[in-house]
């Protein structure tokens, strides 16, 4: 595909909500690491909340599709990472107002809206190993494939991979914020565990518009 | 897992239940069990909501009642309230003057909360923050701002409470919270992590002879894991890291909190008051007020922490207020 | 072992040295730490001495105060107080108005209290003795008179306190503790084990998913081990066996005490209370008071238990009156 | 030896305490079973005591030595094994009034107190299992040894004989009193800790009276 519509949304959601439940347990012990353990819990009480939202809407139009996803992890999950999420949907949608689809520009527009809602709501900064440190390299990625004129489903397996590595130097950072940041040095080395899920969260979308909704979930 | 529960995912629900069918002094906004308030509310006082995560009862709901909190917004076990379930409980406790978030200074509250604010300032309710952020093992000096709230944000309780049961307008209120917020240190240790129902397993792997100091009350694994030691050298340790910021030179006075964790045994707590009262003594404290028991748990976590505030005359005056609430009741002398 | 302690020798007496540290409103009998009874004696009033091991704060001490007792023998960890120390405690307490022993029923403290009381009968200190016999499990109906004291005993305390606090003569005082005493049923149920400092290991060994009902409170084993239901069908289990003996046909009116054992967190006991108000409902009882939390452990055994009381109109008055000891405030409505 | 004196009690107590310091751990186990594990701290602490006093005590009659073990043991021991031994050696200690040695007769008279004294406190029954299913076997098999003039050691001997039996019989007797009590047929079968705790004294004894204090102390 090289562009989402409304009709693929719920879709998208279904298939969100399947890969974090199946994540539940991995995610759960990531976060237990230099955290509470929660992580798998609330992403996957969220997009499944989220899912149910956006599949209950019956025909709407993308920017109200998101509102909801957002709105509904608020609600089923406002833990960090949660209310993170939720602000960036809430914030994604709001850059969708009236498109009819998702191309490589709009889905730039989605991006930016989704990092910069993130990092205005945690205060965060690239670099404090967080999961904006995952987010804006993804919104980078498109944003440059759009001026490229890159279509979608190449710009999202770009936006996957510059994520992975991303993800990968993590690793390298010291925590500040969250309940990781009580440990200071010790989070080096340690893979975070909310850029994990924006990894995740790219690369299920990256998968979709690739293969649609047929090809089977996995990581 | 080993746990007097139903399906964990009706555990808070089911928990709140028995909560508003034991105590009619508290109740709900609508038909949100988590929002919740006060029956009785106190015309023209300042509203102090706090809230956060399940599992670390009496904290936060617990200190809903008179002369303490009028709301809470209650969430899933270490999780956060929603930025709705707060506004709404802050449109239920507002009287006209305004309302005071005091919570831990964890980022999940901080945002939902944040998000409340805005909201309830677009709706004309004033609201102002203060953040427990006692622990001193989660941040360095200097970096304060940065640290965790725990057990010792009771005493911002107390302190808030009392002023705004004596009719101070909010900026007092959050003046006097604030002062209590930043004079208390906590130091926590564990001896066993905790099981978050819906996740079903410990949170961390602990050994048999050794100890955590500095755990989370989340169940997140301690800063430094040690060989566990006699309790008063381990006491000895904790208040080492509490003096290194305070000194009872010239401000004397001080109240102390012992809270056990969950599991640990209320004699234990009595064993570590013996020795903190001995070292503050030696320090050169006098202690006014003693708080000994369960303040803030972590579900079933044996382990025990020790908050020290530095006591002056307007402080030691709103703690020494009597208090009830359907967990917490003091008896003024 | 995990446990915050020293020596665990030592352990009675640092616990002890502690809550005389924190509470100034108590004390010991001469040199004695475990003779401990008010600071202030209340002149005239019968004396209320209580008394049994260590290992279940609050219980014993812990109801030495205000509107409760007077005094406690404290034993070793579940250990009886000597005759010599119920001794020296009712020499302490007596006011003229005689002394009532209130205790449970247990061999040890039974032949320790009896030996005091037949040599304070030698002195002239008149001495009545109740005993708390509320656990259902450790005997059957007909053979109540050797039942096992339990958590239920704070009812007869709280009846014996408030009957003393209104200068009630000695037989009155021992009459009214024994009709709370005879109308009390308790059913405890464990999951896990506790262990003696001085033994250093677990009293008994209990499977991952299995639960002891009618476990004692010194770490005996349960009479029936079965496996882990949910809370509902435990509470429906455990309930079945209080309302075998207690019919809500024409008295309704009931307390209910909701007690954790030590390791089991507020949060559990308030979603066994949720099912034990609806149990109570059906069976036509009303529940005047509700008590939830720790008020009878066994060091850090995971457990609880469900004690009522069946009300009639002087012991509705008699429990609803406040307390004041450092371990139990109850502020009268 | 064929008699006690007041130069013996003394070693007698020391070995007591060294016997029940080593049978400290079975004891506890014993005691877990239908009680509350406390039964080998409580004999250990108890005994320890005794011993103490006695040594401490210098040259006294033997009534004077009994009544300060039974005392001591009332002090430090006071679960229900304790003060019952705390009983039986006060109310031995009055029955041993103006004795200068303890032989067989007055061996008879020491057990028939100690036993009746426990009784009375305990208000059990025999067959009730508890204790006095071991003390009152071995309060007889001494009456009739003292009637019949065999020599101390001798009795003690048989004594000690029928209380190991009266031990194995309690297994077979359903408990009436203390925490086990509450177990009732399930005590069935169960060694009796009390009883345990009587043929562990009576044993002491008469190894002490037919081998001095030289012998080593073992079970
Ligand atoms: N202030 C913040 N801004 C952005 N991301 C944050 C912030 N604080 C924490 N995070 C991210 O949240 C992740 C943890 O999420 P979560 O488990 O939901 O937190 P919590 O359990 O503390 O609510 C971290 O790995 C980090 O990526
Ligand atoms: N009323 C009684 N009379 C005589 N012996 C008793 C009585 N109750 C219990 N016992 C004995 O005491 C033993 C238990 O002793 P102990 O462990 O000291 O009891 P507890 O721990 O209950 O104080 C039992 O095995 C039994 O032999
Ligand atoms: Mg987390
Ligand atoms: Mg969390
Ligand atoms: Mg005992
Ligand atoms: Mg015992």
């Amino acid at each position: 595909m090289d562009t989402l519509t409304s009709h693929d949304i719920p879709q998208l959601f279904a298939r969100l909500s399947k890969v974090f439940a199946d994540q539940k347990e991995a995610l759960i012990t990531l976060d237990g690491q230099v955290g509470d353990s929660d992580l798998g819990l609330t992403m996957a009480k969220g997009f499944a909340a989220a899912d149910k939202a956006v599949s209950e809407l019956g025909d709407a139009p993308i920017e109200a599709q998101l509102k909801a996803a957002g709105a509904a992890i608020a609600r089923a999950a406002p833990s960090t990472m949660g209310t993170l999420m939720a602000t960036g949907f809430l914030r994604g949608s709001a850059s969708a107002k009236d498109c009819d689809d998702l191309r490589t520009e709009q889905m730039a527009l989605f991006w930016r809206a989704f990092r910069d809602g993130v990092a205005q709501r945690g205060r965060a900064q690239v670099g404090d190993k967080t999961v904006l440190d995952v987010l804006d390299p993804i919104a980078m990625s498109v944003e440059a494939d759009a001026k490229a004129g890159t279509g979608l489903s190449t710009a999202m397996d770009n936006a996957h991979a510059v994520a992975v590595d991303a993800l990968e130097r993590t690793r390298d950072l010291v925590a500040q914020h969250g309940k990781a940041a009580a440990f200071q040095e010790k989070t080096r080395g340690i893979q975070d565990a909310g850029s994990t899920v924006a990894v995740i969260l790219i690369q299920t979308m990256a998968d979709f518009v690739s293969h649609g909704a047929a090809r089977p979930v996995g990581t | 897992m080993k746990k007097f529960l139903n399906n964990p995912e009706d555990f808070v629900d089911e928990m709140l239940e028995g909560i508003y069918l034991a105590h009619p002094e508290v109740t709900h906004v609508g038909d949100d069990l988590r929002c919740f308030v006060r029956t009785n509310p106190v015309p023209g006082k300042v509203g102090l909501v706090t809230g956060g995560g399940s599992g670390h009862l009496p904290l936060f709901l617990g200190y809903v009642g008179e002369n303490m909190l009028d709301g809470a917004g209650v969430g899933g076990v270490f999780q956060s309230p929603s930025s709705e379930q707060v506004l709404d409980v802050t449109r239920h406790v507002d009287q006209g003057a305004g309302v005071l978030y005091l919570y831990g200074n964890y980022s999940g509250d901080l945002m939902n909360f944040d998000m409340a604010g805005e909201l309830a300032d677009l709706e004309g309710i004033r609201t102002m923050t203060v953040l427990g952020r006692d622990d001193v093992a989660s941040s360095v000096v200097g970096e304060e701002h940065k640290r965790r709230g725990v057990a010792g944000i009771f005493f911002a309780y107390k302190a808030a409470g009392a002023a705004a049961a004596a009719m101070k307008p909010l900026d007092e209120v959050a003046r006097l919270a604030e002062k209590a917020s930043a004079r208390t240190r906590t130091i926590g240790v564990a001896l066993s992590p905790c099981i978050v129902p819906e996740v079903g397993r410990p949170s961390f792997q602990i050994g048999a002879d050794e100890m955590e100091i500095g755990m989370g009350i989340h169940g997140e694994p301690g800063i430094t894991r040690k060989t566990l030691t006699p309790a008063n050298e381990m006491v000895d340790e904790m208040m080492a890291r509490i003096l290194a910021e305070q000194s009872y030179e010239t401000e004397k006075d001080v109240a102390v909190l012992i809270n056990g964790l969950g599991a640990t045994p209320l004699e234990e707590l009595y064993v570590i008051y013996r020795r903190t009262a001995q070292v503050l003594d030696q320090a050169g404290a006098r202690i006014r007020h003693v708080f000994i028991g369960e303040f803030a748990t972590s579900m079933e976590m044996a382990g025990a922490s020790i908050s020290v505030l530095q006591l002056d005359d307007e402080l030691q005056q709103l703690i020494a207020m009597g208090a009830n609430t359907p967990f917490f009741k003091h008896i003024a002398q």
